[in-house]
């Protein structure tokens, strides 16, 4: 993998400022804003899926969305095949999107209630002159065909269908402009674990045939696991670790995957444990701790962790964290 | 398609009634609207005069149906212009949120602390009495209520991740509001529309009882309870009857109001 | 109401229409205002009950010289403001000077042929004409020249005379049968009885019987009245007409309707051309006419007042003095009516707005029957409802075609609705733009004219003329006052000046 | 059909539970005749999909549903039928029995009171403490759970709390009454897994500390697989099978039960096809007849078109363990079928 | 709120200068020659450029200074001071009325849903909606007022007690319709917070149904009913015009009318400037009450 990546972050930071309220000026309490991601870089090559893993409101979707323009760093690069993609406008930025394609978290809310599977997919195919205008019927019929959904349900309204379809729908959508990265938010969270299934069965048929790279963001490690070909893991706007799924499975080289590891339920009854497997709950991103961000939950802090942040550094053959315990998880 | 629920036939029902009344008034009013007869005047109602006569000796029962036509003008056309401004407006303001909004959120005070009936006095006053100055006197301040109910729906809808999916898909702004936020976030415009359109028939007659309304001979609900207003003591008819219209009409836009609500409810 | 066993004591309440505006007599302007002025300052004479002649005031005696040039008169005996000081020829002076004072208010024209006036001596005032003014005498009775206390008003706050009588305005301290006692604006005004009037009663003591009135300002018309039929009130002015025959009915109240100089009545702008540049069709004297006979007086009365009025005979009340008319002016007359539009042309009718004064039953009342009078001839009257100013502002440019209004005199002489209705030079006829040089000539001259036959004459010759001229007469009414049968007394003149001075509670 | 009731104290037994939604279109059968057993202390684990009837089984144990729903069957608690009891009598089981947890402490908890407020009204209908009492045993329950400084957070509103406190404190709101049996309807599903484990850690704490029982409602079989003695599987409104959690999980015998073990990945599976489960749950108003998991399973025939199995026992020999360990129960015709094929396996297409 | 009111002091300010006519023309009626006019309105600064007039009325308000009025010749401020205190009462009455009606009605109606009660109240509050307040002062007049006496027949009264009994009829007339109003709102918001998961909570802790409806219901339900009470305000002083002359109170709403007819500018601004503030403030307290029912809005 050492072609130039498809995608790359080079320090993508995004903040969100808080309104002030009328008290806040009153006490004249300063500006605030979440910091959403600080400083995130990342590479996403070309055919692979990458799994992004983290706790809620880490910035995962902050990540995913700023990766497909709906929204722009406030420092920092977003660099697809090389060219920032800050710098598109009208023809070019359609262009692009056309190329950079998402698919949503929630079944409900991502489709709009008063369009019918056809006309989502018309409006797409028909916007970006995808097929000549007589081709277009045929073309959804394969579509519908692609995401195993009937023929049937062309004149259906999403309230119509179940959640895994609207999923499937919301795909469809996506994949209709032949886009070569996708972007999957969450894309089965909300989904029962069979029908999560089933969805996970067609993302892994549709990413082998059509060759398509995927950034899958989701906070289930065992779905990122099952899917992905490198996994990163992060925390409070950081990334705090990468590597390829298996070696970052298997020997975590990061305290909090360690500890996301353990708190993950595992199947097995047998497996059973007393204490909690990380203390502690996830500070504000309003006062992202200084040092690393993990210090204050981290049992394996010292004085260096709270002053200096670490930066992400190679670890093993094919894999990065960013922690100042270089040893950290190494095999003996 | 499913069974309309039980307030929306009422309301169709009942508006449909006062529809046909204001399309061929003559159906069932015996009279014309304006016609003396001062051999009969203040009668109470009785066979000749169902609802009896008013002052001028003119039939009630006429001028209630007649009227018909005449509040469901003010009803629609007091209404039209903030319905389809406001709407624009709100879709506007809600998709681009910022400083718009809060440059909308100044209007919005200014107009909501505005005595209102000093604005329709004036403007009445300038550009002189009747109907069509009372609707630009509504418009200019009724628009602003649906431009917020609108603003805050595409607000809402805006948020939503199918209107993320559009502008990832590249669509241009106007399509992402005009087919996707606007027609999501208008049915509860449309519910005020309809209670709207009752209280626009409710401050025609308040602006009937200061002159400002429609003007004579015209018969208007409004005007024809103000008219009897001297005679509630003898002759209780004259105004309890567009009263009952009133009320009927009120009943029939609230009913259709809340069937709507039920109707556009985007199902889940 | 009997004179011969009055009580005395008791405060009268008394339910108005719309509150004063404020109590100077000079710069006021408005009925609300003129109409109980007389209560809180006298003038030197007063009008008497029929509001037809004068009587003695706070002068005792008067006379006119020969030439008509002069007048003397001659000042009551220990006459005081209410606070107790002695009016004096001073404030008399001070007083009709203020009054007549072209800058200061807009009432001074019936005053505009004094000359000077002089203090002969303490109880002698003497007023030099600049001309004979057969209307003068009668003028002295009119409330502007109502008398005040010169000093009381120079020593209140403000930099200009007129900043000092409107604070004092607001306190005031006079000479009539009340003083004034506090008011709330837009809810009650008190007035309590002035010790020191100089008036007597019936019984030999001084006015007034009452101990004080009190007006509560009760603009809708059935609130007003419900407050009187539950006794909260004891009389209450602006009945509406409708209202008239249930009221007598009831064996409590006391329907009153003083005969008044009221007269409702429509003006017409005859211009040749309307403001918009438009032929204005109603400068055809053979169309007023038509319209004026198509109008059915007697229906209008029956609507408008439920049959309280009487039909106009002349453009001024029948008790207006120098009334000339005999029966309806332009009896209704259908067929005339037709003929009178052939003949001018308009065969087919036409159309124009008249204005109204927003919300008024009575006028809404008479427009939406000439509407519909007036459709048999074709022409098609558009009521146009507006307020008082806007009325008056176009009024006033000559901005309309119609318009209606009522009219009352506040001087008991028919020079000021002759000057005001027919006289081009003041105010254009009612801004009708009706100009009729015998009219105006014959007027001058019957403003010199001290013989009671010529003036009569002339008046009469006046109102001749004016059947060509721009009003459609309608009616005249009584002012309609519902009082407790326990008042006794209470008078409103046909100026309209309400009289408490004579008013008593039966207890 | 399971045995006799069990009528100790702390030992609940649900028989015959139906619980339906009159709607416009019909009836709404949510749960549809199931039977449950817990014994004092014991952690019952109840999974399905969703829709599948979790939710209104717990809130109709207290009769918690809202009309248009109606209730049949018997809830027997330490052998009172709670569906048979007067309103006076059922609130004084509710939250002093009986307490529950819901899924979303940001709704279940009011937005507008105060925590303590809500613990002291608690305290309030369920001991005779007085107000400073009442004060001292809401400190004491919010440091049982875990929250540091107490005594400050009491004057806090639910959104000044983290979710994982909110959480925290829905628990000790529960516990305010000193049940014998909690409900919980969901405790973790919207925590990050960090949480989660720290809440259930929690919650076995407890159980331990005060010997209650707990029926948990979840959709992860991790979490069940962690937490609880034995599991029941609902489908459409029933219950399909039930076991200690180890033995269920090793050897599935409904085949809804192993397409739901088979949906999960596991490590080293990784890339490959998932055991997922076809099509979707049936409607309520609209569920086929016989077995209900026909149309979506590959071991179906004729006999589960016709005729609905009944929840059996399918591991002789295993009753005799007595109630404290009771056996395995699959409505299933072909759980040895089932069970044969094991969790590996490729999927049957069904027929 | 500072620029609101800049900006409704310069509408207000070109607005009454559009009207036609001028305060002369209004008090002045059929008496008035022309040049008795112009004098008046050099008197007045009326002839100069209403720019010029702009100005200084500005440079007065800055100093607190609203002029005096055309028409009666008293200052602005004495009038509005005068003429407020009637107009806040009546509707504050009005609003205490609106809720103490809406409250239980919304309760009940909500909790019997699709019942006959319910149809019944809503019924009422239709008929409610859809009656001209000119019409319910009248009757309500006519019923307690004339025929059972049991209050006086208009008015103001004098002292707290009095004014109280005085407006409580108009406070009625006004407060029916806002009754109705608010019912509609609050019935749905009762609904709404009936199907919440804190209500299922409270009912699963074994609170007493009392507790339930009062504490948890009510005060959540409140809260966004609460919200369209701020802009009820304005259109309360609508309906105060007609009610306080109907009933013959002394407040602005009447004060309003007159001093349009009389195109009395300085009262016009005047009032219009305290209606704005009162309005505003009328917002603050409610955003107020609303901060103390929802500690979320607050901080
Ligand atoms: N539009 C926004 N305005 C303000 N804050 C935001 C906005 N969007 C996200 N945030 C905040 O930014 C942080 C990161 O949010 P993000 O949605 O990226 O997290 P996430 O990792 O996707 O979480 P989850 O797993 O819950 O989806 C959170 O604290 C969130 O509250
Ligand atoms: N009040 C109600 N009226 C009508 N149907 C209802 C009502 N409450 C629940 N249901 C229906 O009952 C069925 C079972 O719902 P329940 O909430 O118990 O499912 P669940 O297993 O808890 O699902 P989830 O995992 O999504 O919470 C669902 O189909 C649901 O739509
Ligand atoms: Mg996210
Ligand atoms: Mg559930």
């Amino acid at each position: 993998m050492s072609a130039a990546p498809l995608l790359s972050l080079e320090d993508v930071v995004v903040r969100f400022p808080l309104r002030r309220t009328v008290m806040d000026r009153l006490a004249r309490r300063p500006a605030r804003a979440v910091h959403a991601l600080n400083g995130v870089r990342l590479d996403l090559h070309r055919g692979e899926t990458l799994g992004l893993v983290g706790e809620s409101g880490c910035g995962k979707s902050t990540l995913a969305r700023a990766v497909v323009r709906l929204l722009d760093p406030d420092d920092g690069r977003v660099r697809f095949e090389g060219q920032d993609i800050a710098g598109l406008v009208g023809a070019a930025r359609r262009g692009f999107n056309k190329r950079v394609q998402m698919v949503f978290q929630d079944p409900y809310g991502s489709l709009n209630p008063r369009m019918t599977v056809r006309q989502v997919l018309h409006e797409a195919l028909s916007v970006h002159r995808m097929r000549p205008r007589a081709a277009i019927p045929g073309r959804i019929a394969e579509l519908l065909d692609l995401v195993r959904l009937p023929p049937d349900s062309a004149d259906r309204l999403p309230h119509q269908f179940s959640g895994g379809q609207r999923q499937r729908i919301g795909i469809a959508r996506a994949l209709a402009v032949e886009p070569d990265l996708l972007v999957a938010d969450e894309l089965v969270s909300a989904l029962d674990v069979s029908v999560q299934a089933q969805v996970v069965n067609l993302l892994l048929d549709l990413q082998g045939r059509l060759g398509l790279t995927v950034l899958f963001v989701a906070h289930d490690l065992r779905l990122v696991r099952h899917i992905s070909h490198r996994v990163a893991v992060m925390y409070l706007g950081s990334v705090m670790e990468v590597g390829d799924t298996e070696a970052l499975f298997s020997a975590p080289r990061h305290p909090y995957t360690r500890a996301l590891l353990d708190a993950a339920p595992d199947l097995d009854p047998a497996r059973r444990t007393a204490v909690a497997a990380a203390r502690g709950e996830l500070p504000s991103p309003l006062a992202v701790p200084s040092g690393c961000p993990f210090h204050t939950r981290c049992p394996h802090a010292f004085d260096r962790c709270r002053t200096e942040r670490p930066v992400l550094a190679p670890r093993g053959p094919a894999g990065r964290a960013a922690c100042h315990l270089e040893g950290f998880g190494a095999p003996a | 398609m499913p069974r309309p629920s039980p307030a929306l036939a009422g309301g169709l029902a009942i508006l449909a009634a006062l529809l046909v009344l204001a399309l061929v008034p003559g159906l069932v009013a015996p009279y014309a609207p304006a016609a003396f007869d001062y051999r009969a005047i203040l009668k109470p109602p009785s066979f000749a005069h169902p609802f009896g006569t008013d002052n001028f000796g003119r039939d009630i029962l006429s001028r209630t149906v007649w009227a018909t036509r005449v509040d469901l003008q003010i009803a629609l056309f007091g209404t039209l212009v903030p319905v389809v401004f406001g709407t624009l407006a709100g879709a506007v303001v809600g998709y681009y949120g910022g400083w718009v909004e809060a440059l909308f959120g100044r209007v919005v005070d200014a107009v909501v602390t505005f005595p209102f009936l000093v604005l329709v006095i004036a403007i009445v006053a300038v550009l002189g009495p009747g109907l069509f100055n009372l609707y630009i006197a509504v418009s200019v301040v009724g628009w602003v209520f649906y431009a917020r109910i609108v603003a805050a729906g595409v607000a809402l809808q805006r948020r939503l991740d199918y209107a993320a999916a559009a502008r990832v898909m590249g669509y241009s702004t106007p399509r992402i509001v005009l087919r996707h936020l606007l027609p999501n976030a208008v049915s509860a415009a449309i519910v005020y529309w309809m209670t709207d359109m009752a209280l626009c028939i409710l401050l025609g007659s308040s602006l009937g009882y200061l002159g400002l309304g429609a003007q004579p001979p015209t018969a208007e609900w409004g005007v024809l309870i103000a008219d009897g207003k001297n005679y509630m003591n003898t002759a209780w008819w004259i105004s309890i009857f567009p009263g009952v219209a009133i009320v009927l009409a009120g009943l029939g836009f609230s009913l259709l109001g809340d069937g709507l609500a039920d109707l556009l409810r985007p199902k889940r | 109401a009997g004179a011969g066993a009055v009580t005395r004591g008791g405060i009268m309440t008394y339910g108005r229409y719309a509150d004063s505006l404020f109590l100077d007599p000079v710069l006021n302007d408005a009925n609300v205002d003129i109409w109980i002025l007389s209560n809180l300052y006298d003038t030197l004479l007063l009008p008497t009950d029929d509001g037809k002649g004068v009587q003695p005031g706070l002068a005792s005696a008067y006379a006119v010289a020969a030439d008509g040039k002069s007048i003397t008169l001659t000042l009551r005996d220990g006459i005081m403001f209410s606070d107790g000081s002695p009016i004096t020829a001073e404030d008399v002076k001070w007083s009709l000077d203020r009054a007549r004072d072209p800058k200061e208010g807009i009432w001074n024209f019936i005053d505009e042929s004094i000359g000077s006036v002089d203090v002969k001596d303490p109880k002698t005032v003497v007023l030099t004409l600049k001309h004979p003014d057969p209307a003068i005498v009668a003028g002295l009775s009119v409330f502007n020249n109502g008398i005040m206390p010169k000093k009381l008003v120079e020593a209140m706050p403000g930099a200009t005379l007129d900043d000092k009588a409107k604070a004092f305005a607001e306190h005031p301290v006079g000479s009539g049968p009340f003083a004034f006692a506090s008011w709330s604006r837009g809810q009650t005004m008190k007035l309590v009885k002035n010790q020191h009037y100089w008036r007597p009663g019936a019984d030999g003591k001084p006015l007034p019987y009452l101990d004080g009135v009190t007006f509560e300002v009760l603009p809708d018309d059935a609130t007003r009245l419900l407050k009187v039929q539950s006794g909260e009130l004891d009389g209450a002015e602006f009945v509406p007409f409708s209202r008239v025959e249930e009221l007598k009915a009831d064996p409590k109240l006391d329907m009153a309707l003083f005969p008044s100089t009221k007269v409702a009545y429509g003006t017409f702008n005859v211009r040749p051309k309307l403001k918009s540049g438009a032929d204005n069709p109603l400068a055809n004297v053979k169309v007023r006419q038509a319209l004026n006979v198509a109008a059915d007086k007697d229906a209008i009365i029956a609507i408008v007042t439920h049959g309280v009025g009487t039909p106009m005979s002349s453009f001024m009340s029948s008790a207006t003095p120098l009334h000339a008319g005999t029966g309806t002016e332009f009896p209704a007359d259908p067929a005339k009516a037709k003929a009178l539009m052939k003949e001018a042309g308009f065969e087919k009718g036409f159309g124009f707005p008249v204005l109204v004064l927003a919300g008024n039953v009575d006028e809404i009342g008479i427009a939406t029957a000439l509407q519909q009078m007036w459709a048999d001839l074709g022409v098609t009257l558009e009521i146009q409802q507006v307020d008082n100013a806007t009325l008056t502002a176009r009024f006033r440019e000559g901005d309309f075609s119609m318009r209606l209004g009522y009219w009352t005199d506040d001087i008991a002489d028919p020079s000021e609705i002759a000057s005001y209705f027919g006289y081009y030079p003041n105010i254009q006829a009612q801004h009708s733009g009706w100009n009729d040089p015998a009219f105006n000539t014959l007027f001058e001259a019957s403003q010199q004219e001290l013989d009671p036959a010529k003036r009569a004459d002339q008046y009469a010759r006046m109102q001749a003329i004016y059947r060509d001229g721009p009003t459609l007469p309608l009616y005249e009414s009584p002012y309609p006052v519902v009082l407790k049968k326990s008042v006794h007394g209470f008078l409103q003149i046909p100026l309209g000046n309400n009289i408490f001075s004579g008013a008593s509670l039966e207890k | 059909m399971t045995g006799v009731a069990d009528t100790r104290p702390g030992a609940l037994a649900v028989r015959g539970l139906r619980t339906v939604f009159a709607s416009p279109a019909g009836p709404l059968t949510a749960v549809d005749g199931v039977d449950l057993d817990l014994a004092p202390g014991e952690i019952l684990g109840l999974v399905g999909e969703s829709g599948s009837g979790k939710s209104v089984t717990l809130r109709s144990l207290l009769r918690l549903v809202r009309p248009p729903g109606r209730i049949a069957g018997e809830v027997l608690w330490g052998g009172r039928d709670l569906l048979g009891l007067r309103p006076g009598e059922l609130r004084r089981v509710r939250g002093r029995e009986i307490a529950t947890v819901f899924q979303e402490p940001m709704t279940a908890l009011n937005p507008v009171l105060t925590v303590g407020r809500q613990i002291d009204e608690s305290l309030r209908a369920h001991t005779g403490l007085d107000a400073r009492g009442r004060r001292a045993r809401g400190v004491d329950l919010l440091d049982l759970v875990g929250i540091p400084a107490p005594a400050t957070r009491l004057a806090d509103y639910p959104h000044q709390f983290s979710g994982g406190m909110r959480q925290r404190a829905m628990i000790a709101i529960a516990l305010a009454g000193e049940p014998r049996l909690l409900l919980a309807d969901e405790p973790t599903t919207a925590l990050d897994v960090t949480i989660q484990d720290q809440i259930l850690k929690l919650i076995l704490a407890l159980r331990a500390r005060l010997g209650m029982g707990v029926i948990l409602v979840t959709h992860d079989l991790g979490v069940v697989a962690q937490s609880c003695d034995r599991v029941a599987v609902m489908y459409a409104g029933r219950i399909v099978e039930t076991g200690p959690v180890a033995a269920l999980f090793a050897e599935p015998r409904h085949a809804y039960t192993r397409g739901l073990i088979g949906s999960v990945p596991r490590a080293g599976g990784e890339r490959r096809p998932l055991l997922s489960i076809d099509g979707t749950p049936p409607g309520l108003g609209a569920r086929p007849a016989g077995c209900a998991f026909h149309p979506r399973c590959g071991f179906a025939t004729d006999a589960c078109r016709r005729e609905a199995p009944p929840l059996a026992a399918v591991a002789p020999g295993r009753e005799a363990a007595g109630r404290e360990a009771p056996g395995r129960e699959a409505a299933c015709w072909h759980h040895a079928a089932v069970a044969a094929a094991g969790i590996e396996a490729p999927v049957p297409e069904p027929a | 709120m500072v620029p609101t009111l800049v900006f409704i002091l310069v509408v207000t300010f070109v607005l009454v200068r559009l009207l036609p006519g001028d305060p002369l023309s209004a008090i002045g009626g059929d008496h008035v020659t022309d040049a008795q006019v112009a004098q008046a309105r050099a008197a007045y600064g009326l002839d100069q450029p209403l720019f010029a007039q702009f100005l200084l009325y500005v440079r007065r308000v800055v100093t607190g200074d609203l002029g005096r009025s055309i028409v009666v010749q008293v200052p602005v401020w004495s009038l509005v001071g005068e003429r407020l205190p009637p107009t806040m009462l009546l509707s504050g009455m009005a609003v205490a009325i609106g809720v103490g009606l809406a409250v239980p009605l919304a309760f009940a109606s909500a909790l019997r849903r699709g019942r006959a009660t319910d149809l019944a109240i809503r019924a009422g509050a239709q008929v409610g909606l859809s009656m001209p307040v000119f019409y319910i002062g009248l009757v309500l007049l006519t019923v307690f007022s004339a025929h059972l006496r049991w209050f006086p027949v208009g008015g103001y009264g004098d002292g707290w007690g009095d004014r109280v009994y005085h407006l409580f009829l108009p406070a009625l007339t006004l407060g029916v319709s806002l009754a109705a109003v608010l019912m509609r709102s609050l019935r749905a918001a009762i609904v709404d917070v009936l199907g919440a998961e804190y209500v299922d909570f409270a009912r699963a802790k074994g609170l007493p149904t009392r507790v339930i409806l009062l504490r948890h219901v009510l005060r959540n339900a409140l809260i966004s009913t609460l919200a369209l009470l701020g802009p009820t305000v304005g259109s309360l002083l609508g309906g105060a015009v007609i009610t306080e002359s109907v009933f013959a109170i002394p407040g602005v709403g009447r004060l309003m009318i007159e001093s349009i007819y009389g195109r009395d500018y300085p009262v016009i601004q005047g009032l219009t400037l305290s209606l704005a503030v009162t309005v505003s403030l009328a917002f603050l307290v409610t955003d107020l009450i609303q901060a103390s029912l929802d500690p979320r809005v607050a901080r």
